[in-house]
């Protein structure tokens, strides 16, 4: 039951973001922006779904045909799945019964993030490397490289928290914010993990391997019709749990500036959206803003600076927490 | 982790620390100077000798019984240092000449003495592991280092992918064994073992799993196939050090587990043994005679000798002879570690770049030319053929010595039978080298020559007074509870 | 204990091959004097063995180390089964020395340290009274052997070299087998422990028989395992033959009588008419097969198999007189087919060339090598008066005696290979010797020199001494075969 | 779950992996059925660590997978150099070295 | 234990589900009518040009090496992580310790060249 809600939660918020995202990206180019489906536009979305249900997929010639289709619904499980950890308050009251807003509190909470961001990486891999097309290839490529490369800063930052709260569990991490986000005693991770899970994420200024310029449109060159819209949902997907995610571990997730017990419990789900709907709108900006980094600077970024410093932050951390003996 | 327990370990920690500090020492020492890695990386050696003599052949445990370091483990390793030693000077020049010359080879060659090291320390199922895995990826990339040059690199993929497949089975033991007995120590199995708790099957069917292991890692056949390409691919400086270091290793192991832990189903293994020892007595010896690349021979060669030490382990299982099983094994490692040192020495002279002058018949003229180096291959051949003065006799002879204890008459006869066939391959070197005309070019590298010349003086000299190094051997007994 | 004169004996031509190793390979001449020198002083000291023989002290016998826990000692002595051989080994050394004067040109530094390292093992094995240092120095005479065949050999020298080496080394390695069993039953390696001990063994007699048999066999050679010797024979250059002919095959026939004999009386009392079978038919054999021969050193490697299994039946008779005969026969042997190889030799140097046909009416132009040719001759066929002739009627006096063989008819054919041997040396005499000259170049040929002379006249002086007063030389033998005799009646008691 | 089921398992997935080392040319499914081998032990360990209540198991499996991860470090890097060099990591085309 | 996982598998289930419910919608109503222009690889609408799939930099390899190896490694720190405050101080230098033969690696790498981008 929550499962469905959780995948329908993100398969709409995916469809609201890209509709955000475009609107906000016109405001900041003195553009409207899509505006005509509906009040606002807000029909947009579905009628873009209908347009890519119609459209022609294309299979290219000399592709690993079972791997081509295979890799879009590679991409998007991940995406999906992600968030599943992801407490949205203590609990309610539903119907008369209490229900724990959070669909597992698993031991290991963070582990299960770190292990299904890995596997996201498959997908693209495969996308590109299935195509049989040089833009394609090269683009997976780089999408792999980049994201394995941030994936560990991405790791370490995370541990941050981890530490801070002395439990994986995601639960355990957002209550032991209820005072304090660990933002303020962790800002170096938190910028960090900012920085990682943009490139994770492959958006600005880290959307290397889409580069329009140099790569076509990257991995999902060949792609097309609702194979595209999968790899499309993936990524809008994935900054929704990016957000969701960092929310939580840095923020004070539901916890954090309303007591979550207050509305009946539903001041917890309003946190968290609160601040995730900030962090997608950070995102958008960035992407109007900033320009796209050479690709040789972002591994150098990512391998020379963000994992040292991740590492060194780790280190200080016990050190300080230890000899505190906080 | 407390202080104890690092003193105990503290050659092993000592290697270790000084492997990972030479690699980034490396790192600012110019291309053009890296003799100076060799010499940083003999004088961590040296001082690991220095502390592993001086400690002694008391035995010590430390974390928690995990390792246990004891007469076994030092006089072991004792002769990967000094194969260690040797494997240095002999890459010395080599390396120079065939244009391989990196740093890292004196690292990777610390790491791997640490891993056999460990070897001998490990009283652990998993540190067994561990250790097997230490040692062997620095070797897969030695294998390999020759860059750019297919022969190596096909080398070191079939070593990586054999040795993998290897570690595979001794990982699956091992599990196996931890199934049956909840414990991965070696005392905690033998505890579950006599308790009655263990359950036979998995036990059985894992100490045949690290049986299997350990018979790829020192080329039992028929777990043998690796070993010639591998052998024959790999730079010869490693090949050299291979050939010692990791066929003693995956003895070691074999002797701690089996010693140790598998003593209530020797009535099961003993048949197997005497299988394999026969069989890679007689299919070594006998593959080493259509041989005509002096490597390959030699592979063939080495792949027989472990045929012979695998005799002596026959009758483990026996406890009056389980001492002179261990003893005779240690003293064959030695014998046969100089021997081999030695010979590659000589080969390592003699080859010249892109695996020239590696044929048997290069090495027509040879003792005429370079009499003294003809003198040191023909006492090294006949140390392995085990013919009299030289220290191959008293190696051989403890270890038939022990079938025979042990009462393996015919195991024994099989040895001796095998070393007549490999009387021939290793009499026809000595005779294309005296025999036959031709003009060999030798490498004159003082390092190469004198690891050669010192390998056959000993061979000689402590085959006339071999009692210290005996009574050592016999004195090196593992800590057995 | 370096004052003790076996030890010094023994290992003082290492002193001579270390001072040679010094030389340059061109000071040819610097070296044989050495080696000739070396090798006299090692005669020299053989006859202060020889003096002190029968003395208690004059062996060593001490421990040398432990292997498993067994002793392995280093145990020399000196008794009557390996005096003769001493002296024998010692006497023809520097015989062949000389030999090779003019004969060995090429890397002469080599060939003089082999043959002295040789000797070496020879002595070593004559004299080692525990088992393992009795194999480690069995096991070293190969090595130089080897390397005399391998290097100074004829045209198919590597093979004849390997065979050799492989043959020799398949009969000892089933040999250390028994060894080792031997070993871990009694407990010790050392002979007369052994012997004490000999209880401990007696259910495994035959086979151990069997496998020190095999080596010893191997090494005499006795038919059908004598297939190594011609070629070895052929190849091996003259010095090398006179040692292999004179001395190494003796080592064969030693070890019979010292270990399987000695340690397995009633096996060999068992199997007695099997060995003096296979014996008697070597003699036959050899005999027959050295009259086809056209090549005179591979007639004389024949005659050798044909001699050797006299020495053989003369062992397996196992009474006084077949082993004396025995012993003494060895002597005689390593004399007479010596000086016969050292002939051939002396022919080889002068028309390189060892064919029969090459040669004829050789009285001729070299009278006095025709003249002592032919005492050799007649020597090794065993006429009165000459050496031969008392060993082999000892013999066959033993042999038609023999309790142990129960049967006349070994001796009788036996005595049938003494006719052959007349046949085949007489038919060598007529074809080298006699007859007119056929090819030019053997008319003027030079006649002995005074070094071939004194190579071979202190051969001739001992074939006639042994022929017409052998009695000294019984006198020496006597000790051992006492001992071996009673090691056998009382085996033949317990086996009744 | 009974234990069997994950011994069946492991087994199961041990022998593919046997088979794919024995049976498989090229070098990099060879490579994969020996990371299948490596996790079948795993599963083993962490099977009999759940069934015997002990931490051994699971933390043996930590060791397994780093060596495990430096195993594929070493044999990538092989495969790379081979590949550069050769066009092929077909391992029955490495014939270079013959016996 | 299993069945705290059990929303995992849930929710896996259903992203499966609409993972392949999309692609099969877009199959299933889509039109199919492939040219030989249509499905060569696309290149800017040049015509294709060598194979797809080329060799690629060797770079991406050396990253997906050292990825590997230092994810282990933070594999490691993961439980440590968790239970550092109750091994105190030896737990802490293990982890240094532990960490320091890390950065040697990283080290190495970083003077190898290996972190350079061409």
């Amino acid at each position: 039951m929550k499962s469905l809600f959780i995948i329908l939660f993100m398969t709409a918020g995916f469809a609201y973001v890209t509709l955000l995202e475009r609107r906000v990206l016109a405001r900041m180019q003195v553009r409207i922006g899509p505006n005509r489906a509906g009040p606002f536009g807000l029909l947009q979305p579905v009628a873009d779904g209908v347009k890519l249900i119609f459209k022609e997929e294309l299979i290219p010639a000399y592709a690993d045909k079972f791997v081509f289709v295979l890799a879009p619904v590679l991409t998007v499980i991940p995406a999906l799945i992600i968030t599943a950890v992801v407490p949205w308050g203590p609990q309610v009251m539903l119907f008369g019964r209490p229900v724990p807003l959070y669909l597992v509190d698993l031991n290991i909470g963070v582990l299960y993030i770190v292990a299904v961001t890995s596997i996201s990486v498959y997908g693209i891999a495969l996308a590109g490397w299935s195509s049989n097309n040089k833009y394609a290839t090269m683009g997976g490529l780089r999408a792999t490289a980049q994201m394995i490369s941030y994936e560990l800063a991405l790791g370490l930052a995370m541990l941050a928290p981890v530490m801070m709260a002395g439990s994986m569990s995601m639960v355990d991490v957002v209550e032991s914010q209820r005072t304090l986000p660990f933002i303020v005693l962790q800002p170096v991770a938190f910028l960090i993990y900012f920085m990682s899970s943009l490139a994770e994420i492959n958006r600005a200024p880290f959307d290397m391997p889409e580069a329009e310029q140099e790569l076509t449109a990257g991995y999902h060159t060949e792609y097309s019709g609702m194979k595209f819209a999968l790899f499309f949902m993936a990524e809008y997907i994935k900054m929704i749990a990016v957000a969701m995610i960092g929310s939580t571990l840095f923020l004070g997730g539901y916890a954090w500036p309303l007591p979550p017990e207050w509305l009946g419990g539903f001041a917890g789900p309003i946190n968290l959206l609160a601040k995730v709907l900030v962090w997608l709108f950070v995102i958008i900006w960035l992407r109007a803003t900033l320009p796209r980094i050479r690709y040789d600077r972002l591994m150098f970024y990512g391998w020379k600076v963000l994992f040292p410093v991740a590492l060194v932050n780790i280190v200080i951390t016990a050190v300080v927490i230890v000899l505190v003996g906080g | 982790m407390t202080l104890n327990d690092l003193i105990t370990i503290l050659p092993l920690a000592f290697l270790a620390a000084w492997g990972v500090l030479l690699l980034l020492v490396d790192l600012w020492i110019p291309a053009n100077r890296k003799g100076l890695t060799a010499i940083l990386a003999a004088g961590g050696l040296a001082v690991t000798l220095g502390l592993t003599l001086a400690r002694g052949q008391h035995s010590l445990e430390a974390f928690n019984g995990m390792v246990s370091v004891d007469g076994f483990a030092v006089f072991l390793d004792v002769i990967f240092l000094g194969s260690g030693l040797a494997g240095i000077a002999l890459a010395y020049d080599y390396l120079k000449r065939t244009h391989i010359e990196r740093g890292e080879y004196y690292s990777l060659l610390l790491f791997t003495v640490a891993g056999m090291m460990l070897m001998t320390y490990a009283n652990d199922l998993v540190i067994v592991f561990l250790a097997l895995e230490l040692l062997s990826l620095p070797l897969y990339v030695m294998a390999g280092f020759a860059r750019l040059q297919l022969l190596s690199e096909e080398a070191a993929l079939k070593y990586f992918l054999m040795g993998a497949f290897s570690s595979t089975f001794v990982l699956y033991g091992v599990a196996l064994i931890f199934g049956a007995t909840a414990r991965t120590d070696l005392p905690g199995v033998v505890a579950a073992v006599q308790g009655g708790t263990a359950n036979p099957v998995f036990f059985l069917v894992g100490a045949a799993m690290l049986l299997v292991g350990f018979g790829f890692k020192s080329a039992v056949m028929p777990f043998h196939m690796w070993a010639p390409d591998v052998y024959q691919g790999s730079p010869s400086s490693v090949t050299a050090f291979m050939t010692v270091g990791a066929k003693a290793a995956g003895f070691a192991a074999l002797l701690r587990v089996f010693v140790v832990a598998f003593q209530s189903i020797s009535a099961d293994m003993t048949p197997i043994l005497w299988a394999l020892a026969a069989l890679t007595m007689f299919g070594g010896n006998i593959l080493a005679i259509a041989q005509s690349n002096i490597k390959r021979m030699l592979a063939y060669a080495s792949i027989a000798q472990s045929g012979y030490m695998l005799m002596a382990f026959v009758p483990y299982g026996q406890g009056a002879v389980l001492k002179d099983t261990i003893a005779a094994m240690l003293f064959f490692l030695v014998t046969y570690s100089l021997a081999t040192l030695g010979a590659w020495a000589v080969v390592i002279a003699l080859e010249k770049e892109e695996n020239k002058d590696l044929e048997i018949a290069d090495y027509a003229g040879l003792g005429r030319k370079y009499p003294w180096l003809g003198a040191a291959m023909t006492v090294f051949m006949l140390s392995f053929t085990g013919m009299p003065l030289t220290l191959g006799f008293w190696g051989k002879f403890y270890l038939f010595s022990t079938a025979v204890e042990g009462g393996f008459t015919g195991l024994a006869l099989v040895g001796l039978l095998t070393s007549l066939i490999s009387a021939y391959y290793y009499l026809r070197v000595v005779v294309y080298m005296f025999m036959k005309p031709g003009e060999p070019t030798l490498t004159q590298d003082p390092w190469i020559q004198l690891t050669a010349l010192v390998s056959a003086f000993l061979v000689v000299a402590l085959s006339l007074f071999p009692g210290p190094l005996l009574d050592y051997a016999s004195a090196a007994l593992m800590l057995l509870r | 204990m370096v004052l003790n004169p076996i030890l010094l004996m023994t290992f003082f031509p290492l002193v001579g091959a270390a001072v040679i190793l010094f030389f340059k390979s061109e000071q040819k001449s610097a070296i044989r004097w050495t080696a000739l020198i070396t090798s006299l002083v090692t005669f020299g000291l053989s006859l202060w063995v020889l003096a002190a023989y029968g003395r208690q002290d004059v062996g060593i016998h001490r421990l040398w180390f432990r292997i498993a826990g067994l002793p392995i000692h280093f145990h020399m002595a000196v008794d009557g089964l390996n005096i003769l051989m001493v002296l024998l080994t010692t006497f023809l050394t520097p015989l062949a020395v000389l030999s090779t004067w003019k004969a060995v040109e090429e890397r002469v530094k080599g060939f003089m340290i082999f043959f002295l390292l040789l000797e070496v093992g020879m002595l070593g094995v004559f004299l080692a009274l525990d088992l393992v240092l009795f194999y480690i120095f069995w096991e070293f005479t190969l090595i130089p052997m080897y390397f005399l065949i391998g290097l100074w050999g004829g045209e198919r020298r590597i093979y004849a070299a390997v065979k050799f080496f492989l043959f020799t080394m398949a009969g000892s390695v089933i040999m250390l087998l028994a060894i080792l069993y031997l070993g871990w039953n009694a407990k010790t390696f050392d002979l007369p422990a052994l012997l004490a001990a000999r209880d401990s063994f007696a259910a495994a007699q035959i086979p151990l028989f069997a496998a020190f048999a095999l080596a010893f066999a191997i090494k005499v050679p006795m038919w059908p395992l004598h297939t190594w010797l011609p070629d070895a024979h052929v190849e091996a250059p003259t010095a090398g033959s006179v040692i292999l002919a004179g001395v190494l095959l003796k080592m064969g026939a030693y070890g019979f009588l010292r270990f399987n004999l000695l340690l397995f009386p009633q096996a060999s009392l068992q199997l007695a008419p099997w060995m003096a079978g296979l014996a008697v038919i070597g003699i036959l054999y050899g005999a027959a097969v050295a009259y086809t021969q056209k090549d005179v050193k591979k007639l004389v490697a024949y005659s050798s198999v044909s001699h050797l299994g006299f020495v053989m039946l003369g062992i397996f008779a196992l009474n006084a007189e077949g082993l004396s005969g025995a012993i003494l026969q060895m002597v005689n042997h390593g004399l007479s087919t010596g000086a016969l190889f050292l002939m051939v030799g002396f022919l080889y140097e002068r028309r390189h060339t060892r064919l029969m046909e090459s040669f004829g009416g050789l009285w001729k132009s070299v009278p006095v090598l025709a003249a002592l040719a032919l005492i050799v001759s007649l020597s090794s066929m065993g006429l009165p008066g000459l050496n031969g002739f008392v060993g082999e009627f000892t013999i066959l006096t033993g042999a038609f005696g023999s309790a142990a063989l129960g049967s006349p008819w070994f001796a009788g054919l036996s005595t049938l290979g003494v006719i052959l041997a007349a046949v085949y040396l007489l038919h060598m005499m007529e074809k080298v010797f006699l007859g007119p000259i056929t090819h030019a170049e053997n008319r003027s040929l030079p006649d002995l020199s005074p070094r071939e002379l004194a190579v071979i006249l202190p051969l001739l002086v001992v074939i006639f001494w042994i022929g017409l007063y052998p009695k000294p030389f019984f006198g020496l033998i006597e000790p051992g075969v006492a001992q071996i005799l009673a090691a056998v009646q009382s085996a033949a008691l317990a086996l009744h | 779950m009974p234990l069997g089921y994950y011994l069946a398992l492991s087994a199961v997935m041990f022998v593919i992996g046997i088979v794919g080392v024995l049976v498989r040319r090229n070098a990099l499914i060879v490579f994969m059925s020996l990371e299948l081998m490596f996790n079948a032990a795993n599963l083993l360990f962490v099977t009999f660590a759940a069934y015997y209540g002990t931490i051994i198991g699971q933390i043996s499996v930590f060791f397994v997978m780093t060596v495990a991860a430096a195993e594929v470090a070493v044999g990538l890097a092989l495969m790379v150099a081979i590949f550069r060099t050769k066009h092929s990591i077909d391992v029955d085309q490495m014939s270079s070295l013959k016996g | 234990m299993i069945e705290h996982y059990l929303p995992l598998f849930v929710i896996l289930g259903l992203a499966v589900f609409v993972g392949v419910l999309v692609v099969v919608l877009g199959t299933i109503f889509g039109p199919k009518r492939p040219t030989e222009r249509k499905s060569s690889p696309y290149e800017s609408g040049m015509v294709p040009y060598g194979p797809g799939r080329r060799r690629m930099s060797v770079r991406y390899y050396l990253v997906a090496v050292l990825f590997i190896l230092f994810d282990i490694e933070v594999i490691f720190v993961l439980p440590w992580a968790v239970t550092f405050r109750d091994l105190g101080m030896p737990g802490l230098w293990l982890m240094i310790v532990f960490l320091l033969v890390l950065e040697v690696a990283y080290v190495y790498a970083w003077k190898k060249g290996a972190l350079e981008w061409e």
